[in-house]
């Protein structure tokens, strides 16, 4: 059921890296009024290719064509005349600008050559409506904003520049549930406006609702292009890691009983107006999850407890003893053995110009350095066990991790703790963006870190996620948590109603203080 | 020596090769063509003796360019570079002047003198967060107000102690002037700090972005101030060292080491932002700086003409091979 | 109000030494003492300066001169021409009776030279003097003192030869007057001079460096010129082992212990130059201005020069004292004589 | 309300440098012993208005996360051109004050053309093409001197309506023809984007390109205008290599006093213009209090580090310590 000519073609598209050949004669065709999802593993070339398309990157072979012309766009300001437009994986949203500057970056209103201000804000503030993010307000700086909101931000931005194929290269990726909601919504009806819709993305769910057509890459080439629907997702999942595929989350033991003290207790912990009197113990062996909607404090409660925030109220305990942690320096130390795995990993996390080396080094120079000095062998020999472990995949540890996928990226912030050997874990929202291959290995990752002794925190907005890996969820709500589930009481259901802080349907769980 | 070790000393050698930034060996090409070029005004600009004492004035700027490469490494810079280098030199001399306990200690004095310095540096990006490029002009400003103070109040001593003249002019090795071993031994340890410690790591770590450094547990603010504290340090070590060419110590004898010292580091490729650069190509930067001073100061033409060409051969070098990557 | 001109002699004519024989003699209204005196400065952070300063407060701490002084103020401006000029406006409106200028640019103070005017105000300028007619220079001959290098070169080489002439600040006019008279004598001359050229900065370090890479490449010279950083220029010959030869330099004290110690080996030196005590000659002239007596509109300073073989320990130079002490401290026909002690350690005994 | 602290914060920085401005003249005129006057008014602004410019200048290439050090240089190298053409003749003066801005412009061209197409990091570019515009300075005027167009001179250094400073007037309508419709042309939003993440601003398709040229060529353009007052100032021009370099690093000093963030992307030039009206009160600050000569500039530094320090304040409200590096 081909609907229309195809609005853009790609053929034979090729990029190479140095060595390493991210992109092997490609070829793409997208239909307006169709959404058209890729598919594949991290560092399987998606972006690549749709770099490619807006011109970001010259590609090595191939051509392209739009609307039956051939193009080759030098730099992204042309796709965007042109009115192909991408909300890339990484931001391209301008920290320091307002959030109608940045809607309106590269066409604005003017007047007498200057910015006609008050129309843009007009614009923006349609856009945003448009986006479903009318809270957002257009003078405030992006910056100011949490990652959520900037990604509603960079839609409307799309949206304000009339795109004839839209592109979202896992555009959804930091989005809380309600926010995808919407955003679906939007395409939706973009798609029967007769747009063409490229949508990336790692969730099956997400390309399951919306997807009319799939692509699936694996190594740079294209695998196979199919209506959506007419494969399973585990076949789906087949095509993009090139074996078999077991879905399964690993099992939950969950803590032994032994009579210790919690890894980790906070008592009344508040901070500013952000945090309000959290209690709870996690021991060791046990994954805890922390849910709710995004912004309730989750991150500060992760920071709170890794020694950034100033001036807790409360006590934190590591092993039943009371301590102060003001630093990280301080909470990775031997005694309370903290890590953080942090949010954003390009500004948080990693150091992207150095080298996988460098990067996987930097919270765990006293496993491999005496009085200040390294020992090249041993840090040698612990990188290269790392990188095996987490089967980081890189053609040497000293590639500039800048130049990993995304999935692979993340892996080395998790890894670059895992050095240090922690007995606690926090973590961030660590797989976002990563695909589902790599996501289980995570998994199973966290289930070995917890047999082995580990304590972990895990804040996700992945409720699959929760269900799936946690023994036990704190869902927060407004800077305090409102609710804690249990073993099977852990549902999607009960995770929403709960992050809404509304009242279930079954009011005996509800605990409404 | 065993064939295996000399395979593996040879491959050691071409991993070396292949691990030099083509930026140092352009910059080290240009060095050898600034020297071809001056050897067509005057066959003495090949001389081994000119060639030497090039060597020798160039290590005390590379001495001043170590400790400013640390600090842009970090992504900082150093403003306070004149009056630390005058700071450190007229401090090592006035405690020369106090017998023999003095003469013993005047060159850790000195060093110490611009170590302090370069803590109040360090105190002002690290803890107070005031931006470098502003505090270390104002510790500049207070520097040179100590000095004047001290030079108009107190009647120093500014003669150089004998140690100092030794180290700057003598020659423990036949031939090698002394100044260029104490810069092959800074440059050394700056080499070895810079790759081999934890501390130099995390340099390169804090430069290419501050907030994953620290939320990598490194102790960012002690890293930032003492890296403050090295740049004034051997800021001041390089006035004792030019104390100790002159003979004496005098006013604003710094005032020709600031903007030298950063362009020394960047010409020689290390990136202004921070986080990137080697250790040897601040070594051709300074070399390259010395040298087309000195031959643009004997050749006989305007200063005006010098000033023209040497700033239209500095960006020319970096059309060369300094270019960004984009 | 206006200055009268008069016909000479200055009030005290062995100090005020009119220009040439056409300057012009002011008699400003005298006006009631005691006076409120400023001196400007520009940069300070140099050994000439801050001896300029200290000269300064010495001379208005002697007795007779503080008698008539109800204050003395000093402000340093630093490099910058505009800061200096809003100083002196600043002292013109705070109703200051004259002003001591070092003028950071000798063309740059035609308006303020009009304010001070209409204000009343005497404005002396010493060292770099203002380029007009309305105010009162007390200076140096700089020209006259690049000629009287030159000459004392082409006196002790006989058959001409290589030179080296290590130059100041560019773009300076006390630079180019220096280096005007120094090579009008050498070109007049007769003899055959081969001149190779570096700046130096009158800064020792910088020269020091200047005049090795000129040793090594041009050298080795017949005879040397500095119009300062003298001390950094023997120290490079020493260090290069140029042969000691005749040397036309400034007043610096490290330069004339060599003058002393190696003028056997060839160092015959001739040193003269601008002292800072000229600070104290302007002080004076503003004085006397202000109490009505006569004063030539432009002052013509004595070089304080010293020629090889007259340099006397603990008189021309002085081998306890700093190396970057300027030694030409009196002006014995001003009745200004201070001695390297009584200037470095000033504030000492002060303390 | 809301809309009232968006426009606040936006504005930040720059109503804290218009606060210590204030509250340092303030300290000025009432310790002053003419008292607040006119004279003493048009004597400040006249001082003042000089680094003004030439901190707009380095304000707008700041935004944009570069740096110029030659806007120091090519006000002198302006101030030499000007001292040979803004003279005669009513339109002989009006062309040669057109000539002047266009000298101003083509360096500021160059620098721009070099960072640009070059890809050349601005801060060693700008040590080189600096040079290049000091030596031409020199070949104009190798000794101080040349003249200026009196009657102009006087009336833009002197009062309107025997009040008002003109020097203030012409630099509150350069801000105005200048900065105002800059700042909000669509060139002048892609310089703060592309100060702010050049990356980010290139994948939006802003025109970062014309942007950053924009920017140097202003900071030209905006130098000369510095230029050309120093010479009314003045009557005169010289090629001062330690008065170029001191505005050089006395723009920056003032920038940051201004609020405009040196890592690029926020700030403005109105605020980097009372960032240099307070710095030059520093200086102004020596006249009215009594010190010794020598300590002056103790003082000065002193006060400097002072003034860059209350920046600092605001950390101890900071609970986050992330916030630290943003
Ligand atoms: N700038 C670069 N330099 C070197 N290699 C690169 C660069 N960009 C991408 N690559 C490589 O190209 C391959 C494809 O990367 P790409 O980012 O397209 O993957 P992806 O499918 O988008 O993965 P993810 O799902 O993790 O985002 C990867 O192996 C990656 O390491
Ligand atoms: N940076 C900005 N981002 C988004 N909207 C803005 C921004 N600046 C101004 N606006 C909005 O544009 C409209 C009119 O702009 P106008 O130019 O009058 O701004 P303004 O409030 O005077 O700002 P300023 O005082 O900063 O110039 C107002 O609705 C204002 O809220
Ligand atoms: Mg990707
Ligand atoms: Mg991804």
């Amino acid at each position: 059921m081909i609907a229309a000519e195809p609005l853009f073609r790609a053929e034979g598209l090729s990029k190479r890296y140095g060595g390493v050949i991210a992109l092997d004669r490609a070829d793409l065709e997208v239909r307006p009024g169709r959404i058209h999802a890729i598919l594949g593993e991290n560092g399987a070339g998606k972006s690549t290719l749709i770099k490619l398309m807006v011109g970001v990157v010259a590609p090595d072979e191939g051509r392209m064509t739009l609307e039956g012309r051939e193009v080759a766009f030098a730099r992204p300001a042309a796709a965007t005349d042109a009115g192909v437009i991408c909300i890339f994986q990484e931001l391209s949203l301008i920290p320091d600008l307002s959030v109608a500057d940045n809607i309106m970056i590269s066409h604005p209103p003017t007047r007498f050559g200057m910015i006609d201000r008050p129309r843009q804000r007009r614009i923006a503030e349609e856009a945003l409506e448009r986006a479903g993010a009318g809270d957002i307000h257009p003078r405030a700086l992006v910056k100011d904003l949490p990652l959520s909101r900037r990604q509603m931000v960079e839609i409307a931005k799309a949206l304000a520049r009339q795109p004839k194929i839209l592109i979202l290269d896992e555009a959804t990726s930091a989005l809380t549930a309600s926010d995808v909601t919407k955003v679906f919504e939007v395409l939706k009806r973009l798609r029967t406006e007769g747009l063409a819709l490229l949508y990336i993305s790692h969730r099956m769910h997400e390309i399951a609702e919306l997807a009319d057509e799939c692509t699936v890459f694996r190594n740079g080439r294209r695998i196979a292009t199919f209506a959506a629907g007419t494969k399973t997702d585990a076949e789906v999942i087949e095509l993009m890691i090139g074996r078999e595929y077991k879905h399964a989350f690993p099992e939950k033991p969950g803590p032994k009983a032994d009579g210790r003290p919690p890894a980790l207790q906070c008592r009344s912990l508040g901070w500013a107006d952000r945090l309000k009197d959290i209690s709870f113990s996690l021991h060791a062996g046990e994954i805890i999850g922390l849910g709710g909607l995004d912004g309730q404090g989750q991150r500060e409660l992760l920071l709170a407890l890794f020694g950034v925030l100033r001036d807790c109220r409360g006590d934190i305990l590591i092993d039943g003893n009371n301590v102060k942690i003001e630093s990280p320096v301080a909470a990775k130390s031997e005694r309370i053995g903290l890590a953080l795995i942090p949010e954003d990993r390009k500004t948080e996390g990693l150091m992207l110009p150095m080298s996988v080396r460098d990067n996987l080094s930097a919270a765990a120079f006293d496993r491999f350095s005496r009085f200040g000095v390294i020992d090249r062998q041993r840090q040698s020999a612990l990188i290269d066990e790392m990188i095996r472990l987490i089967e980081i995949k890189t053609a040497s540890p000293d590639l500039a991790v800048s130049a990993l996928s995304g999935g692979n990226q993340q892996k080395v912030v998790i890894a670059k703790w895992l050095m240090n050997k922690p007995r606690i874990i926090l973590l961030n929202d660590p797989t976002r963006g990563i695909d589902v291959g790599t996501k289980q290995e995570i998994y199973r990752l966290l289930r070995r870190l917890a047999d082995d002794g580990a304590a972990i925190l895990l804040y996700s907005t992945d409720y699959d996620e929760l269900i799936g890996c946690c023994d036990r969820v704190l869902v927060m709500y407004d800077g305090a948590i409102k609710r804690e589930l249990v073993g099977t009481d852990i549902t999607e259901r009960a995770l929403v109603s709960s992050a809404l802080n509304v009242q279930d349907t079954e009011p005996a769980e509800a605990s409404v203080p | 020596m065993s064939d295996a070790t000399a395979s593996r000393s040879v491959q050691r050698g071409t991993a070396m090769l292949r691990r030099l930034d083509p930026a140092v060996a352009a910059s080290f090409g240009c060095i050898l063509l600034l020297l071809l070029l001056g050897s067509l005004y005057s066959r003495s600009f090949l001389s081994p003796e000119y060639l030497l004492q090039q060597l020798k004035v160039a290590s005390f700027l590379g001495v001043i360019a170590t400790g400013m490469m640390l600090v842009i490494l970090l992504g900082q810079i150093d403003l306070s570079v004149p009056w630390v280098v005058t700071s450190g030199a007229m401090m090592a001399c006035a405690v020369a002047a106090h017998g023999t306990i003095g003469a013993v200690i005047a060159i850790p004095c000195g060093i110490l003198c611009g170590a302090a310095i370069g803590i109040v540096n360090g105190i002002g990006v690290a803890y107070l967060r005031i931006p470098s490029m502003i505090i270390t002009l104002a510790t500049n400003a207070v520097a040179q107000g100590l000095m004047v103070a001290y030079t108009g109040g107190f009647a120093p001593q500014d003669a150089a102690s004998r140690a100092m003249r030794y180290l700057a002019t003598g020659n423990a090795v036949p031939g090698l002037p002394n100044a260029v071993l104490v810069w092959a031994v800074v440059g050394a340890a700056a080499i070895w700090m810079l790759s081999r410690t934890t501390f130099g790591r995390s340099i390169y770590a804090i430069g290419n972005r501050e907030q994953a450094a620290y939320l990598s547990g490194i102790d960012t603010r002690r890293v930032t101030m003492l890296a403050f504290a090295l740049s004034g340090a051997l800021s001041a070590f390089g006035g004792v060292l030019l104390a100790g060419y002159a003979s004496k110590a005098a006013q604003s004898m710094g005032d020709a080491y600031l903007l030298p010292s950063i362009a020394a580091v960047v010409l020689g490729g290390t990136h202004i932002l921070g986080g990137r650069g080697s250790y040897l190509g601040t070594v051709a930067g300074v070399v390259l700086i010395t040298l087309l001073q000195s031959i643009l100061s004997v050749m006989q033409i305007s200063e005006a003409g010098r000033q023209l060409i040497y700033g239209a051969v500095i960006i020319l070098m970096l059309l060369i091979y300094g270019r960004q990557k984009t | 109000a206006e200055p009268e001109t008069v016909k000479g002699p200055a009030s005290d004519p062995q100090c005020m030494v009119p220009w040439t024989t056409d300057t012009k003699f002011f008699k400003f209204p005298a006006k009631k003492g005691p006076y409120r005196i400023a001196l400007a400065n520009g940069y300070i952070a140099n050994t000439w300066r801050i001896q300029m300063i200290q000269t300064a407060k010495a001379y208005a701490a002697q007795p007779e001169v503080k008698a008539k002084l109800k204050e003395f103020k000093v402000v340093s401006t630093g490099e910058d021409v505009p800061a200096q000029i809003s100083a002196i406006n600043n002292f013109i409106d705070s109703g200051y009776d004259a002003i001591v200028v070092n003028a950071q640019n000798p063309t740059a103070f035609g308006p303020v030279i009009k304010r001070a005017k209409q204000a009343g105000v005497i404005l002396v300028a010493f060292d770099n003097i203002l380029a007009t007619e309305d105010a009162i220079n007390v200076n140096v001959d700089q020209k006259g003192l690049g000629e009287l290098w030159a000459k004392w070169l082409v006196k002790n080489v006989p058959d001409g030869g290589k030179v080296l002439e290590v130059r100041g600040v560019a773009g300076t006019s006390v630079d180019t007057d220096r280096h005007n008279g120094f090579h009008a004598v050498l070109d007049g001359s007769g003899k055959k001079w081969q001149v190779t050229e570096v700046v130096g900065k009158w800064d020792d370090g910088v020269a020091q460096k200047a005049t090795a890479d000129a040793i090594a490449t041009n050298g080795p010279f017949d005879a040397i010129s500095g119009q300062g950083g003298d001390t950094g220029i023997v120290q490079a010959m020493l260090d290069a082992k140029q042969k000691m030869v005749p040397f036309g330099g400034e007043t610096e004290n490290g330069f004339r212990k060599f003058c002393a110690t190696k003028a056997s080996e060839g160092l015959k030196c001739s040193s003269a130059g601008t002292g800072p005590a000229q600070v104290a000659v302007a002080i004076k002239v503003a004085l006397a201005a202000l109490e009505g007596k006569v004063v030539p509109q432009s002052v013509k300073l004595p070089l304080a020069v010293v020629e090889d073989p007259d340099f006397k320990k603990d008189q021309d130079y002085f081998p306890a004292q700093s190396d970057n002490f300027f030694v030409g401290n009196s002006f014995p026909t001003c009745g200004i004589n201070f001695t390297a002690q009584e200037i470095m350690g000033q504030s000492k005994e002060n303390q | 309300m809301t809309e009232w602290r968006y426009w606040f914060s936006e504005q930040r920085g720059t109503l804290l440098a218009i606060g210590i401005f204030v509250a340092m003249f303030l300290i000025y005129a009432t310790n002053h012993p003419a008292g607040f006057s006119v004279n003493m008014v048009q004597t400040a602004a006249n001082k003042a208005t000089l680094l003004a410019f030439v901190a707009m200048a380095q304000a707008i290439v700041v935004i944009t996360a570069g740096i110029d050090l030659s806007v120091g240089m090519i006000l002198t190298l302006t101030n030499c051109l000007a001292s040979w053409i803004v003279v005669g003749t009513a339109t002989e003066t009006a062309l040669g004050v057109i000539g002047v801005l266009g000298a101003g412009l083509l360096c500021g061209m160059i620098n721009g053309a070099v960072v640009i197409f070059g890809r050349l990091q601005p801060i060693v570019t700008t040590i080189a093409t600096g040079a290049m515009y000091y030596g031409v300075a020199l070949f104009l005027r190798p000794n101080p001197g040349g003249s200026v167009n009196e009657t102009l001179a006087d009336a833009l250094t002197g009062r309107l309506f025997g009040v008002l400073p003109t020097s203030l007037m012409a630099l509150a309508v350069t801000a105005l023809v200048i900065w105002v419709p800059y700042s909000r042309s669509v060139v002048g939003r892609a310089a703060f984007a592309t100060g702010s993440s050049e990356v980010a601003a290139y994948m939006s398709g802003a025109p970062i390109r014309a942007a950053k040229f924009t920017a140097y060529t202003l900071a030209g353009l905006l130098s000369a205008i510095g230029g050309l007052f120093l010479t009314f100032f003045s009557y005169t021009g010289e090629a001062a290599y330690a008065s170029g370099n001191a505005y050089t690093l006395f723009s920056i000093a003032a920038v940051v006093l201004g609020g405009v963030s040196l890592m690029g992307g926020r700030g403005s030039a109105i605020g980097a213009i009372f960032g240099a009206l307070a710095f030059r009160t520093i200086g102004d600050l020596l006249f009215v209090f009594d010190f010794d000569p020598l300590w002056q500039p103790l003082f000065q530094g002193l006060v400097l580090m002072l003034a860059v320090s209350i920046g600092a304040f605001g950390l101890v409200r900071v609970r986050n310590r992330l916030e630290w590096f943003g």
